[in-house]
């Protein structure tokens, strides 16, 4: 079988006594969608930081297509196809909405070409209309959408989505469970998400983290009637 | 009326009032009024260089002032040592720009940033200035030219026509050049700001670590604005060496470096056109405190009001308190909240993103 | 369309060019009287030099206006306060010479500034006097110089304060050109004199920590010290050195102590039975002076702090040009150069002061002081000395031409 | 050996100089973020306050120790409630606005007490080492300090006045919480900083002299040092000024004040190359 198109090997990050990640040994096959749950802390998003070259491990390393990114530059792992959508919208709030998918855009295609992919997302996304607002003015729902047309606008091979569902309507839910659907035609995507309802309409395959280590990767409906996870995760929500 | 219409307007009207400057000026004006008008516009040249690097780029760069020193100082001793001055003209903005591109590298690929970026570019001015400043001594020289410590260089060789070092260029040469140049540069930042360049430095301006997500080098590009600013500012120095044929260390002083922040807050960051009128707006200010000077006699209002340091000051603070953003956005949002309700006010005078165009 | 748009032009550019006047039209000018500028420091660091000499030059113009002006007109003074700027300088003596046409510029205060004002009144054909003490060699036809230079008083205090503390002498300078300068006069004579300068230690104006100083001093042991220190900031180094209580066992000398009024600044603990050596003092009992002292309390207060050797440069500065304009019989910048350079001299409360021709320097009487309790006690008079270190370098009857500031080799 | 000793007191004045300067500046700048420029007028109006007070005839020590920092303290109060506090959190206009204010105090001093330079001479006379004599003052200003370091330390940790300063520089809730208007607990500490400067300023009147344009000399130097520190306020400042007082002063003996100087700005420069948090950030974490 051929290679996966994300590995890390015994992934550890330390902050002084804190093991905020330790020894996470994950695989991501291409093409493939997989969600990771666990309660606040449990290390989602400082693993998404290594992914991504915003903290370099502690020990430990990242292999995406095989190469060994773990100490890469940020702006290396981005050229090289990883795109991520942070929890809180990370966005240019001076510039308008069709500047924001330009500079993300232009990166990737020549003028002529850019132009016609911004048109194009801008639609995919629905802010057409608002192309000339400043981003910094949106609620904050159009500001994740916005988020997510830069990230896919560089057309990476692998995108990491931050809790896309916080903060939305139930509408907004369900448009964007199926906007992450129809990216995973042609991307792999991981998605960092609580909400259950929203996980079960786009995952097959889950991790579940837990202080900083992975407790069990099984698809949805095992990990549903593991009484661990109820312990650790579910039963957490159950009971606030 | 879109963005691009209000830009295009815009345009035209600096670019009428530049030219009518630049003509009617030494026609209209005495010779005393075109020598002052032409160190504004030299003055105007290096508060363009920070609109760009800081307003634009968003780096504070407190030593602004270095580069403006080292042009001039460059300009002065390679004039003397060569007497022709086109390759000193060069050399005055190409050092400045080396020096930049070194300490640029120290500075982004160091990861410093903020306000310890501004305490690092100021230490440097101030390296400078008490290095320059205690050459007094005869043993102090480069080549033939003396670097006279406190009392600077004086007697600086003015520029002239390349190739021909007897023909000089006259006093209303220079305001001609200045102000020239002054268009140029402002121009030509325009059209470096509306590139895809211009675009991606504003985008690390608002959000570097997004940019870099994105795939872009913010070290690289923050290191090519600092150098591009460190060159205009090279370039200021050397026509501010010719203006008053003078240069001297008080020119990397601290005073210096903070007056030109000054200019750019004032006229408004994220502009051009404001810190050039910023700048021109409060050296005809302290110039005009300076004149007739009422001593002894006379009351104590005039006094008060000669008393150039003190106005100065209220004004400033005055400003701050009152117009925060700056003059240019300050109008300008008073401009378009008549055209329409949404302002764009932190890259007012950019030209909008380069789509739907060609 | 196009008629609108040359109609706009047309607009646009008389409202910016009328902006621009109205700016300078504030200004006035006042062709039935003769302009005079001054250039002065009102403001910033070197202030404290600059506002005696423009009061000295307030005095001496309202004084030739009440005498009836000069040749039938009256004079008007404009002051202008160049703010310790180097580049305001430069712009007010292009304003005093293209604007305010001026006469006659007086101003200047540090080498720098006169450097900087030199060559735009010699491009703009204007006559202009430095009236400070300086460092000499200063060799232009266009310009006079009336403050004294090293020869002319460190000739006389050197030997003088070796002969009554020793030979050895340790030298603590301003770093700049005045203090270089001088500091080389200084060890000149003290070699001349049989004596040897242990060291020669230079100060950036701004320095005001002077401890490593002090002990290395006492570390060399000299008989007495020589201070070139200038400005606001060196003054801590008299204090610092008082207090290490240092003023009890080495003596010093100093001919730029006191020129800042440093003798009534600070405590007469702190500087008594410092040696200085200057043309004017306050306290010169001649009628000239005694009369001059009393119109300037007359008219600047009786508690005016003391009368500096730069503002009584600047005094004289402008009787010698008025002297000048007189004979000349006009302000014609060349015939009153020439009408000067026929050694004209004044009765001036320093003494008999004379252009000096072919240096366009002064002849004057020096005087060495003690500092006692604030006051400046004379000790003795050299009359008549010339500016011999210029004079080795320059002669403007020879050749005219000449335009430039000479560093004087020996 | 004696002039070993003499080096030691050398340094250790330094240090003490520059903490001094600097103390005001960091409380100010490490707490509420407000880069003021008018900091060296600060210290200059200090020195006047303590001179105008002995030419009154109020003993030497009374002038500097609390004429100068009550004085100046109620100029910074005044400052900070009637510019400051529009200000907070925009770091570029404080400081056009204290460089505006810098210049003003500059130019309202001048119009008031002329602009030639005043002082007092300092008090204590001087002592010897061996075959050397050095002013005993130097020792007081070293002193003086330790106590103002050791003070403010004291304060900001074990009083309830410095949890709730420190307190509301992390969030203005807590002191909320505690009961205190967040715009006092600023007003107050504003006040404290200029009192400092006030003080140091008062306290090297004698040393130094003062005169409008004297603040100059000092911001630059305060503030780099400041920098240098990083955000703990003491030991940042402390360890900063040990670190620039004993280079620069090592470089002034060796050579001349010039290359001292130089010395000390070049080493603030690798500083904050290597520590770019300021030495505390590295060192001292989450100290004060």
């Amino acid at each position: 079988m051929e290679a996966p198109l994300l590995e890390t090997r015994d992934l550890s990050m330390h902050f002084g006594g804190v093991k905020a990640v330790r020894n996470v040994n994950f695989t991501l096959a291409a093409g493939e969608l997989r969600c990771l749950i666990g309660p606040n802390g449990a290390g989602k998003s400082t693993f998404f930081k290594m992914l991504t070259g915003q903290l370099q491990p502690t020990h430990g390393a990242v292999l995406f297509r095989g190469r060994d990114i773990s100490h890469a530059q940020a702006h290396e792992i981005a050229r090289l196809g990883i795109g991520i959508k942070t929890q809180v919208p990370s966005v240019f709030d001076g510039l308008s909405v069709r500047e924001n998918i330009w500079l993300s855009a232009s990166r990737i295609h020549p003028r002529g070409r850019a132009r016609a992919v911004v048109d194009e997302m801008l639609e995919r996304i629905g802010l057409a209309g608002a192309a000339q607002r400043l981003v910094g003015q949106l609620a904050h729902g159009q500001r994740q959408w916005v988020e997510l047309g830069i990230v896919l606008a560089t057309d990476p091979q692998l995108i990491l989505l931050d809790e896309p569902a916080a903060g939305m309507t139930h509408e907004e839910v369900l448009r964007t469970a199926e906007l992450v659907r129809e990216i995973n035609r042609s991307k792999a995507l991981i998605v960092v998400e609580h909400d259950m309802q929203f996980i079960r309409m786009i995952a097959k395959q889950v991790t579940v983290f837990n202080q900083g280590g992975v407790l069990v990767e099984d698809n949805i409906e095992n990990i549903m009637r593991n009484p661990l996870v109820r312990d650790i995760y579910l039963g957490k929500q159950a009971a606030a | 009326m879109n963005a691009r219409a209000r830009n295009l307007a815009g345009l035209v009207l600096v670019a009428i009032i530049g030219l009518a400057v630049l003509f009617l000026t030494p026609r209209l004006a005495d010779l005393d009024t075109v020598l002052e008008l032409t160190v504004y516009m030299v003055m105007a040249i290096l508060a363009l260089s920070l609109a760009l690097v800081w307003g634009y780029g968003g780096i504070l760069c407190f030593g602004q002032s270095a580069f403006f020193g080292l042009g001039a100082y460059t300009y002065a001793i390679a004039m003397f040592n060569m007497g022709e001055s086109t390759l000193p003209f060069l050399l005055a903005i190409a050092l400045p720009a080396a020096f930049a591109a070194l300490l640029g590298y120290f500075i982004f690929y160091g990861r410093i940033s903020d306000v310890y970026l501004g305490v690092i570019t100021l230490t440097v001015t101030l390296i400078l200035f008490n290095s320059v400043n205690s050459t007094a001594g005869p043993e102090f020289h480069i080549g033939v030219a003396k670097l006279g410590g406190f009392n600077g260089i004086p007697g600086i060789p003015s520029l002239n026509f390349p190739g021909d070092k007897n023909a000089t260029i006259d006093l209303e040469g220079m305001f001609y050049l200045s102000t020239a140049i002054l268009l140029a540069t402002y121009f030509g930042l325009r059209l470096l700001l509306a590139s895809r360049f211009g675009r991606i430095i504003v985008g690390i301006r608002e959000n570097e670590r997004r940019a870099e997500l994105l795939g872009y080098d913010p070290r690289a590009y923050k290191l090519a604005t600092f150098t591009i600013g460190a060159a205009l500012a090279g370039l200021a120095g050397c026509l501010f060496a010719n203006w008053g044929s003078f240069v001297s260390p008080t020119i990397f002083g601290l005073a210096q470096s903070a007056q030109i922040i000054i200019w750019v807050i004032v006229g408004g960051r994220g502009t051009l056109i404001g810190p050039i009128i910023g700048c021109i707006g409060i050296q005809w200010l302290s110039a005009f405190l300076g004149a007739n000077q009422s001593t002894g006699s006379g009351s104590p209002w005039a006094a008060l009001l000669s008393n150039a340091p003190l106005v100065l000051g209220a004004i400033l603070i005055a400003f701050v308190l009152l117009v925060p953003k700056g003059l240019v956005p300050t109008l300008g949002d008073w401009g378009q909240a008549l055209l329409r309700p949404r302002v764009r006010e932190r890259i007012a005078d950019a030209a909008p993103m380069p789509v739907g165009e060609e | 369309m196009k008629v609108n748009r040359r109609e706009f032009l047309h607009g646009a550019s008389m409202a910016t060019v009328a902006a621009g006047m109205g700016t300078f039209a504030s200004r006035a000018r006042a062709a039935d009287m003769i302009n005079v500028a001054g250039l002065h420091d009102l403001s910033g660091g070197l202030d404290i030099y600059g506002k005696p000499m423009v009061d000295a030059l307030t005095l001496a113009v309202e004084e030739a206006n009440t005498a009836g002006g000069l040749l039938g007109q009256q004079i008007k003074l404009i002051n202008h306060d160049t703010q310790s700027s180097m580049q305001l300088y430069t712009q007010f003596a292009q304003q005093a010479a293209l604007k305010d046409k001026v006469a006659v510029v007086h101003g200047g205060i540090t080498s720098a500034s006169r450097e900087v004002i030199r060559p735009v009144l010699d491009k703009f054909k204007t006559l202009y006097f430095y009236n400070t003490q300086y460092e000499g060699g200063v060799c232009d036809r266009d310009q006079f110089d009336t403050g004294v230079t090293p020869a002319q008083t460190v000739e006389k205090l050197v030997p003088y304060a070796m002969k009554k503390w020793g030979k050895k002498v340790y030298v603590v300078a301003a770093d700049y050109n005045y203090g270089q300068i001088t500091s080389q006069w200084v060890k000149k004579y003290v070699t001349e004199n049989g004596g040897e300068v242990s060291s020669i230690d230079f100060f950036p104006l701004d320095v005001t920590n002077f401890g490593p100083t002090i002990s290395k001093i006492q570390a060399a042991k000299p008989d007495f010290v020589w201070s070139a220190l200038v400005g606001g900031a060196h003054i801590s180094f008299y204090r610092q050195w008082a207090a290490a209580g240092m003023r009890t066992s080495i003596p010093m000398a100093s001919t730029t102590f006191a020129v800042g009024n440093e003798h009534i600044v600070l405590s007469p603990e702190e500087c008594n039975g410092m040696l200085v050596c200057y043309n004017y003092f306050q306290d010169l009992k001649n009628p000239v002076n005694q009369a001059f002292v009393e119109r300037f309390h007359k008219r600047f207060g009786a508690d005016y702090p003391n009368i500096t050797e730069l503002a009584m440069g600047t005094y004289q500065g402008f009787l010698l040009w008025a002297a000048g304009v007189k004979k000349a019989g006009s302000i014609d910048r060349l015939k009153v150069i020439e009408a000067l350079e026929t050694g004209i001299n004044i009765d001036a409360p320093s003494g008999l002061v004379t252009i000096d021709p072919p240096t366009h320097h002064c002849v004057l009487d020096v005087h060495i002081a003690e500092v006692k309790d604030k006051k400046l006690n004379v000790l003795e008079d050299f009359a008549q000395q010339k500016p011999a270190d210029t004079a080795a370098v320059c002669d403007l009857i020879k050749n005219p031409n000449d335009n430039q500031q000479y560093v004087i080799k020996f | 050996m004696d002039f070993v000793a003499l080096l030691a007191i050398q340094i250790l004045y330094a240090i003490a100089s520059l903490a001094l300067i600097s103390i005001g500046l960091a409380i100010i700048f490490g707490m509420m973020r407000v880069i003021n420029l008018a900091h060296g007028e600060f210290l200059m109006l200090g020195g006047y306050a303590a001179i105008v007070a002995t030419s009154h005839g109020i003993s030497i020590w009374i002038a500097m120790l609390v004429v100068a920092p009550v004085v100046v303290g109620i100029i910074g109060i005044i400052v900070e409630r009637t510019i400051i506090r529009f200000l907070y959190g925009r770091i570029i206009d404080t400081m056009l606005a204290t460089w505006g204010l810098s210049l003003f105090l500059v130019g309202l001093t001048t119009a008031v007490f002329g602009n030639t330079t005043v002082g007092i001479s300092a008090p204590l006379g001087s002592f010897e080492i061996g075959a050397y004599r050095a002013s005993a003052y130097t020792l007081f200003v070293i002193a003086v300090a330790i106590v103002v370091l050791a003070g403010v330390f004291s304060v900001l940790r074990w009083t309830r006045l410095g949890l709730i300063a420190r307190g509301t520089m992390q969030n203005a809730n807590m002191a909320a919480a505690l009961g205190v208007k967040p715009p006092r607990v600023y007003a107050v500490t504003f006040g404290i900083g200029a009192a400092l400067s006030g003080l140091a300023g008062g306290v090297l009147a004698p040393v130094s002299g003062v005169f409008p344009t004297i603040g100059v000399a000092y911001v630059a130097k305060s503030f780099i040092t400041v920098i240098g520190g990083g955000a703990a306020i003491v030991s940042g400042t402390a360890s900063a000024s040990a670190l620039f007082g004993t280079v620069n002063q090592i470089a002034t003996f060796a050579t001349t004040p010039v290359f001292g100087e130089v010395a000390l700005l070049a080493a603030a420069i690798v500083l904050i190359r290597l520590l770019p948090q300021g030495i505390s950030g590295r060192f001292f974490r989450r100290g004060i």
